[in-house]
């Protein structure tokens, strides 16, 4: 096997480290440290997005990195964490599905991942192909998440790690998308979480509480 | 000239009344005039710059659409006269609108019969069934009348899908739809029967052809009754149309033995029919069972000319549409005569229940004796029109032993015994009817308030009247008319050449003959002289006494027969036909009552089965959707990893 | 045609006038006979018929104009009938007017219009013999019909003088199917003029009656026109079963009033055996309820089928 | 010029009325703006007509015969959507469900809405469209909270999760999308996202890569389309938003989504050279139909009922555009406009009877005929008309689309019919009940602004017996151009 350098190293630990952060966040089931999860996680793609932008030498991703930083590590988790304390819901209930099944699931969604993404990475020419499979199962993992969820709060984590794999999707196959794209989604991003926020003042003030199963009323089968 | 119909718009109930009808009464004896005028001259075509891009709407005029319009015209002329003193304030819908759907009606039926390309037809067929609707719906207080509604737009818009669905086919691979391109198209064997069958599926749902009845006796008595006459003496005859378009012109050489289930299932709708008609109490559904035996003894007709044309005997085939097509121009005169005579009744007792009426002769004399003459024609005696077309059939059936196929050539006369027993029922149908509704003593005090019929629909009803006897008197000439669409359908017609013109005697091969006039003459010429000799030799008094009671003091109008009684012997004979819940009173009863419901079985046996399996599918796929957000995003998620692994 | 013709089927007619009450009376005395009771005159109907004509009218004060025009129709009707009937002769000018299911409309006619005229007073009886009579009749004409019918698949037309005649005219031979139809027509012809087994002219008996309870509210001139019309009818359904079966010594396509004098005899010999018969099948036989009314006549139609079935089977 | 005016009147719009939103002449001001955007777009429209394809800002927006009908069919929609909304919105004042804040965000959200559906139809940047339908979804999920209610807010949550994550889907199919099209556009990747040069060169794109990207972006906007099983959240979201939105979601919004998912299958099928996408999207789209149709029968609330006619016709359409082949997208567009008009024109009466009502739920609503004939009849007809009968127009696609299917896939056409029949029962027996037959209903305080029904209404006649031929040649053209040559 050919020796890869240095800052690839790492960068592939970042890839693993996100890919477990994921897990750890499939298994937590106290909000505030999903929170924290959560933040981790913004903070390995912020270096590993510093990192491809110091070895590709790519002026966007530094802007992009920023917006990370700005956005993923500080911004939403700290709002979050506001809105946990104002909300005071510190604890997930116990989620659908019991940790070592979803830990099962989890697996076998990470192997189909990695599965999904051989083909494209072959195609790709940038240096961090190989965490393209990565991304793709921090993002089907998250979506696991979000299903074994019970609490509104949660589930939104679960939406920022999809988001979270998204970017570190894009980065690893692009080195990013195009300026206006990411402004955009950035953008997005945000006013979504303000608009959760709100969302959750209402829910409580009208549920007080954020448990989903309030949210289970209109259906077709009753 | 249809347009003109439709363009008729309501203004003020006044307009409607004095102008709009009227004016639409006039226009459809234009319509018939001209229509009847041109039956010999040459097929005209057009295309009309509308409708699809592709698929500009064709309109075509041939011998069997101008036979349609004429009978289309002439029928309508006399509803519309009658409609126009019928509909009044403060019933329903408005009069205005109500006008506007009434022409809009008309002009959708008109353009059924001219339209050249499915899409046209399609348009044309699926706007009848709607303005129809609102016309049956027009007094939608009463919720009967909107599930029975409902129930006739359900079967008009199944059926219309099976039409869709045989037009579809009936393109053969060219994808043309207008009517020349599937003229044009050959189709192998299975297709054509497949689409011969849809047609038959889809027009039968229209026309109420067995089991697909349910609807007509619910719909017909739920609408007004100038259309209830309009819906069963023309609207039905679009679906006879339609059958023969597609059968004879459409897919142009029927195989003999698709035949065989027309004439089935028409059988089996005569009988059905006549049977249930006998057993209503309610005047309305009464006449509409009957147009369902009538519908019965069309298909009948046209499965007998389908046979013909099939083992290529074409002159016995056309003798059979000639049969067909007079049977439907008979139909539309005498049942709108009586759905109008129904609606006069109605007008002036508020009371459509058999059991309530009675003795209106001597109220309404106008409305009587105009409905005796629809009675005696539908109920099949000479010399009115209703004979000369079953006497066609019956004709033609004689015939049908000489089909060259085993049993079939069997199994076809006892076809006759069916027809001849419908006939006979429909006598007793019509009997029941008329006398019960205008003979007797009045069954409610009430009825002393009634008055006889108005001016404009004294016309309406009196045009009707005469169309059934001039039809009956005149059949050879109607023949020569009706001639020209067999000619057009099957290549042949009957040959009337060299015989006078009061005679008809269509088979030349064995020459029967009919001559209406003459009988008529006789029966005509005894009475009076019997009348004159005994004025002249026993010039005696009449003393009027009261009836003989028996001796039992008081006669009173509740001891005349019911209508239940009268369908009594009916219900005793064809028992199996009937889903019956009866509860008879004990002998120490002292306030007896005597009640019967008389149903339809297939009601129980098809539909409510259908319905019920539909609701129960809903159910079962409802847990689908449990409103657990966690659910919903597992179907994303799986729906995802299944579009992947499919991609991959 | 020529006025000789006319003429002729004048005179046809009018001896069908004359000779239908006789008929009725000869049935009747023979029926005497057989029962040994003492017979009535031959000629009672006409002397019945003569003493109504005498009496004067009383009409139900409810009754419509269609009640008193009502018997002066049926009569035309019946009239009509014996016109077109090849009683005597096949050649006379109405063969053309009307064939056989013309025939059957005509008598379809005379009982429409007589029920109507029951159901006109209102009263209980009328309207249960009305229904009693259209529940025979609509049995009873479809089993006609088919009689018909197997009779014109053997000649070939339904004109019933022709019928006549191609049977004439045919080597005598022996037809099953006719046997089998012959003994449908029985029954009809007997179901259809209120005979015993189904009806009993005789009676007045109120809940068994059907015929009668139809006339019940007439009188004077109008019931003579009825119960001369039923005699009528009686005589025509004689001449139709001769047409059918019997045909021979009727006058064969000639016109003249001689042929059609030679021919008389013949019909007389006929209708005498035919009402013998008529006598004797009904003493032999017992009155039925009303009920069983329909099984007999869905016996005959069965009967008139099976001879259809034979004949398409045996082509005889 | 023209397309400043268009994506800018709403945008301004959206931050005056931030401000002005519940000034008593809010309601007026908006139907000002929604009319100048729909002048815009005429405006627009004729260029194309005119000068054809065009694009604006360095290629990032442009206008092909697929997208400028959209275009006219959206602002004309915002507009009469605005008229409507002009009473409905007071009487709902009136009754106290709304207060002057809420009205404000109303307003503004509206006026955002309709420029990010602008934007998304005009855009010739992939990430800029999916940008565009997600800000759509932030705006309109605030619309269907409008009224605080329990229900609602469920309404709202589902809304915002399911199309949340599903455009998230659609975000990393895009991403593929570039890193797919970077390979042969170039790395300098300002123009790998743009759809036209991704359709100049969708034949020598990856494959593979293309076919995954598919799939994402099939579950991300087929999520907002509402094909069945991603169709969850669009029943909600439709009973319990104000009428207006429904209106605008079933008549704007879904046509934008499988807008979006059409320009992706073109590109997907350039590029794997198969009709599998095509494929797929049938099976979605018969799945939807079969589905709605039986939920249909389970419908107690108006407004779930036409949602999921809704759900049904989109699998129609969906359907239609995977036949592929002139003559089925022909027919598609065609279906796409005509329901867009029938089914906004329904919800504005739908909307109304239920305020005479006071309730959504069916058996409250009654003889509306009797009530207000107006509403009665535009209930009725637009029924009529949603469901497929001549001579409106939904019958001339559904004709064509029918034949179609018989011609190429005539395993389909049974199903299609069968279920149209069966959802024809279930929507028809309840309207029937609801327009017919004696009524206890109140008077309005304010007169129903109906205009915009008839005018819908009375536009899906004229489609439904006379296709202007300048139409006709456009709905030609994009559907060639969908066709893929």
């Amino acid at each position: 096997m050919q020796h890869t350098p240095f800052d690839l190293q790492l960068l592939n630990a970042c890839a693993a480290i996100l890919l477990l952060l994921s897990f750890a966040m499939l298994a937590q089931r106290r909000i505030v440290a999903l929170v924290n999860l959560l933040a981790l996680q913004g903070a390995m793609l912020f270096i590993a997005t510093m990192l491809l932008a110091w070895r590709t030498g790519q002026n966007h991703l530094y802007v992009s990195a920023a917006l990370t930083l700005g956005l993923k590590v500080i911004a939403l988790p700290w709002l979050l964490h506001v809105l946990i304390k104002r909300l005071n819901v510190q604890w997930d209930s116990e989620p659908l599905l019991n940790v070592p099944g979803t830990m099962l699931i989890g697996l076998v969604t990470v192997v189909f991942s990695f599965g999904l993404a051989q083909p494209i990475a072959e195609l790709a020419s940038t240096a961090t192909r190989n965490s393209l499979g990565i991304a793709v199962a921090v993002i089907l993992l998250a979506f696991i998440t979000m299903i074994t969820r019970r609490k509104a709060m949660s589930q939104v984590v679960g939406f920022l790690s999809m988001e979270n794999g998204l970017f570190f999707g894009a980065m690893s196959a692009t080195y990013g998308m195009p300026m206006i794209v990411e402004f955009g989604v950035a953008l997005d991003v945000l006013v979504a979480m303000l608009v959760l926020g709100v969302f959750f003042f209402q829910i409580r003030e009208q549920f007080d509480s954020l448990d989903l199963h309030n949210l289970e009323s209109l259906k077709e089968d009753q | 000239m249809v347009g003109a119909v439709g363009l008729l718009r309501p203004h003020s109930v006044a307009l409607v009344r004095r102008v709009l009808f009227p004016l639409g009464a006039l226009i459809g004896v234009a319509l018939a005039i001209v229509a009847a005028l041109s039956l010999t001259e040459p097929v005209e075509q057009a295309t009309l710059h509308i409708g699809l891009p592709d698929l500009p709407m064709h309109v075509r005029l041939d011998n069997l659409s101008r036979v349609f319009l004429a009978l289309l015209g002439s029928a309508s002329a006399g509803v519309s006269l009658f409609a126009a003193g019928y509909f009044r304030k403060g019933e329903g819908t408005a009069p205005g609108v109500l006008g506007l759907q009434y022409h809009l009606f008309l002009a959708s039926m008109g353009f059924v019969l001219v339209a050249d390309d499915a899409y046209a037809f399609m348009v044309a067929w699926e706007t009848m069934a709607l303005t129809s609707y609102f016309l049956v719906t027009a007094q939608h207080g009463i919720p009967e009348i909107r599930s029975a509604g409902f129930l006739y737009l359900l079967m008009a818009h199944v059926g219309a899908i099976a039409i869709l669905l045989s037009f579809g086919i009936l393109q053969g691979g060219t994808w043309l739809f207008s009517f020349d391109a599937m003229r044009a198209s050959t189709l192998s064997t299975p297709w054509a029967t497949a689409a011969f069958l849809l047609a038959l599926f889809g027009f039968g749902a229209k026309a109420g052809l067995l089991p697909l009845h349910v609807w007509l006796p619910e719909a017909h008595p739920a609408a007004p009754s100038p259309v209830s006459a309009l819906m069963s003496g023309v609207m039905l005859k679009t679906a006879i149309y339609g059958v023969l378009r597609v059968t004879f012109d459409l897919i142009g050489d029927p195989l003999w033995w698709w035949g065989l289930i027309p004439l089935g299932l028409g059988l089996a709708t005569a009988i059905f029919g006549v049977v249930f008609a006998a057993v209503q109490t309610d005047m309305k559904r009464l006449l509409a069972y009957s147009s369902v035996e009538n519908i019965g003894v069309l298909f009948t007709g046209i499965g007998l000319a389908i046979v013909f044309h099939g083992v290529g005997m074409t002159e016995l085939a056309a003798l059979a549409l000639i049969a067909v097509l007079y049977h439907s121009l008979n139909h539309a005169f005498m049942k709108s005569l009586l759905f109008l005579g129904t609606g006069a009744v109605l007008h002036a007792t508020g009371e459509r229940n058999l059991g309530r009426l009675g003795g209106l002769i001597h109220r309404m004399p106008w409305a009587a004796w105009l409905t005796l003459v629809g009675v005696l024609a539908i109920a099949g005696l000479p010399p009115l029109n209703g004979f000369v077309s079953e006497w066609l059939l019956l004709q033609t059936f004689l015939f049908s032993h000489e089909v060259p196929q085993p049993f079939v050539n069997m199994l076809l006369p006892l076809g006759a015994a069916i027809v001849a027993l419908a006939a006979a029922l429909a006598g007793y149908v019509m009997v029941k009817f008329f006398g019960i509704v205008f003979l007797g003593q009045p069954r409610e005090s009430s009825l002393a308030a009634a008055h006889d019929v108005g001016g404009f629909e004294k016309a309406g009803l009196v045009w009707l009247a005469i169309g059934c006897v001039l039809l009956g008197l005149l059949p050879r000439q109607v023949i020569h008319s009706l001639a020209a669409a067999t000619e057009q359908l099957t290549g042949a017609a009957p040959n009337l050449a060299g015989q006078s013109w009061w005679l008809l005697a269509p088979l030349t091969e064995r020459d029967v003959s009919y001559a209406p006039l003459v009988l008529l003459a006789v029966i005509v010429a005894v009475v009076v002289a019997t009348f004159l000799i005994v004025r002249v030799v026993y010039r005696r008094p009449v003393r009027l006494a009261a009836p003989w009671d028996c001796g039992c003091g008081r006669l009173d109008p509740r001891m005349q027969d019911t209508a239940e009684g009268f369908g009594q012997p009916i219900r005793h004979i064809f028992v199996s036909f009937f889903a019956m819940e009866r509860d008879l009173p004990s002998p120490h009863d002292l306030a007896p009552r005597y009640r019967v419901k008389v149903s339809d079985r297939l009601w129980q046996g098809a539909y409510l089965p259908i319905a019920d399996l539909l609701q129960r599918a809903a159910n079962s796929v409802a847990w689908l959707q449990q409103g657990r957000i966690s659910v919903y995003l597992t179907y994303s998620f799986i729906t995802l990893v299944v579009l992947l692994a499919v991609m991959l | 045609m020529s006025t000789v013709a006319w003429l002729t089927q004048f005179l046809e007619v009018l001896a069908a006038l004359i000779l239908a009450p006789l008929f009725l009376g000869w049935v009747n005395a023979c029926r005497a006979w057989l029962q040994n009771r003492r017979a009535p005159s031959v000629l009672l109907p006409y002397h019945g018929i003569r003493k109504l004509f005498h009496k004067d009218a009383v009409i139900a004060a409810s009754a419509s104009p269609l009640f008193r025009v009502a018997p002066y129709v049926v009569f035309g009707a019946m009239v009509a009938a014996a016109a077109v009937i090849p009683s005597m002769g096949t050649g006379l000018p109405f063969r053309s007017a009307a064939d056989a299911i013309a025939l059957v409309g005509l008598l379809a006619i005379a009982r429409v219009f007589m029920s109507l005229a029951a159901m006109d007073i209102g009263t209980a009886f009328g309207t249960l013999g009305a229904r009693r009579d259209m529940m025979i009749g609509f049995l009873a004409e479809p089993a006609l019909l088919m009689v018909i019918f197997v009779a014109s698949l053997l000649s070939a037309t339904t004109a019933l003088p022709l019928i006549a005649e191609r049977l004439v005219v045919q080597p005598l031979a022996l037809y099953p199917s006719l046997a089998f139809t012959a003994v449908a027509f029985t029954m009809v012809l007997l179901a259809e003029n209120a005979r015993i087994p189904v009806d009993n002219p005789a009676t007045h008996l109120e809940l068994t009656m059907i015929h009668e309870a139809m006339l019940l509210e007439y009188s004077a001139r109008h019931l003579a026109l009825m119960e001369w019309a039923a005699a009528l009818k009686l005589f025509n359904y004689a001449c139709i079963g001769f047409a059918l079966f019997v045909p021979w010594g009727a006058s064969i396509g000639s016109t003249g009033i001689g042929a059609m004098a030679l021919s008389l005899p013949a019909l007389l010999v006929k209708l005498a055996v035919a009402g013998l018969w008529l006598a004797l099948l009904e003493t032999v036989s017992a009155k039925l309820r009303v009920f069983r009314a329909p099984e007999f006549m869905a016996t005959a139609f069965m009967f008139a089928v099976l001879g259809l079935l034979v004949h398409l089977l045996l082509g005889a | 010029m023209e397309f400043a005016v268009l994506l800018l009147t709403p945008l301004l719009g959206a931050l005056l009325l931030a401000v002005w939103g519940a000034r008593p002449r809010a309601a007026e001001i908006n139907i000002a703006l929604s009319f100048g955007t729909f002048l815009a777009a005429v405006a627009v429209t004729v260029r194309v007509i005119n000068e054809g394809n065009l694009t604006a800002a360095h290629e990032q927006f442009f206008l092909d015969p697929f997208n400028v009908f959209l275009v006219t069919l959206t602002a004309f929609v915002g507009l009469t959507t605005s008229i409507f909304s002009r009473p409905y919105m007071r009487i709902e004042m009136e009754h106290g469900r709304l207060s002057h804040g809420r009205l404000r965000l109303y307003h503004s959200m509206y006026q955002l809405f309709m420029t990010m559906m602008l934007v998304a139809l005009t855009t010739n940047n992939m990430g800029l469209l999916w940008v565009a339908l997600e800000a759509a979804t932030l705006s309109t999920v605030l619309l269907v909270t409008l009224y605080r209610t329990p229900a609602s807010l469920e309404a709202g949550w589902k809304y915002f999760i399911l199309c949340g994550v599903g455009i998230a889907q659609a975000l990393f199919g895009t991403i593929l999308l570039y890193f797919a099209a970077e390979k042969v556009l170039g790395a300098e990747g300002v123009s790998a996202l743009l759809w036209t040069h991704l359709a100049a060169v969708k034949g020598e794109l990856e494959p593979t890569v293309l076919g995954l990207a598919f799939a994402f972006l099939l579950v991300g906007y087929g999520t907002k389309v509402g094909l069945a099983p991603l169709h969850n959240w669009l029943p909600d979201a439709h009973a319990e938003g104000p009428t207006p939105v429904s209106a605008v979601l079933s008549g704007l919004l879904l046509n934008v989504a499988i807008y979006a998912v059409v320009r992706c299958k073109i590109l997907v099928e350039g590029a794997l050279q198969s009709t599998l996408p095509s494929k797929i999207l049938m099976i979605f789209g018969l799945l939807s139909v079969v589905l709605s149709a039986l939920f249909l029968w389970r419908q107690r609330d108006i407004k779930r009922l036409f949602a999921y006619s809704s759900i049904e016709h989109m699998g129609i359409i969906a359907f239609a555009f995977g036949m592929g082949g002139a003559v089925a997208n022909f027919a598609a567009l065609l279906h796409m406009t005509v329901h867009s008009l029938t089914k906004s024109a329904i919800f504005f009466t739908v909307g109304h009877a239920a305020q005479k009502a006071g309730s959504q739920r069916i058996e409250d609503i009654r003889g509306l005929l009797s009530l207000n004939p107006t509403i009665g009849w535009g209930l009725m007809l637009g029924s009529l008309a949603i469901l497929g009968f001549p001579p409106f127009g939904v019958f001339a696609s559904e004709f064509l689309i029918l034949t179609t299917a018989m011609k190429q896939e005539p395993w389909a056409t049974p199903i299609l019919l069968l279920a149209l029949g069966v959802a024809f029962a279930a929507i028809f027996s309840r309207v029937q009940s609801m327009v017919l037959g004696h009524s206890t209903g109140k008077r309005l305080p304010h007169q129903p602004a109906l205009l915009p029904v008839f005018a819908h209404l009375a536009l899906v006649l004229l489609l439904g017996l006379y296709i202007p031929p300048y139409l006709a040649d456009w709905y030609r053209a994009a559907a060639s151009m969908i066709v893929g040559n």
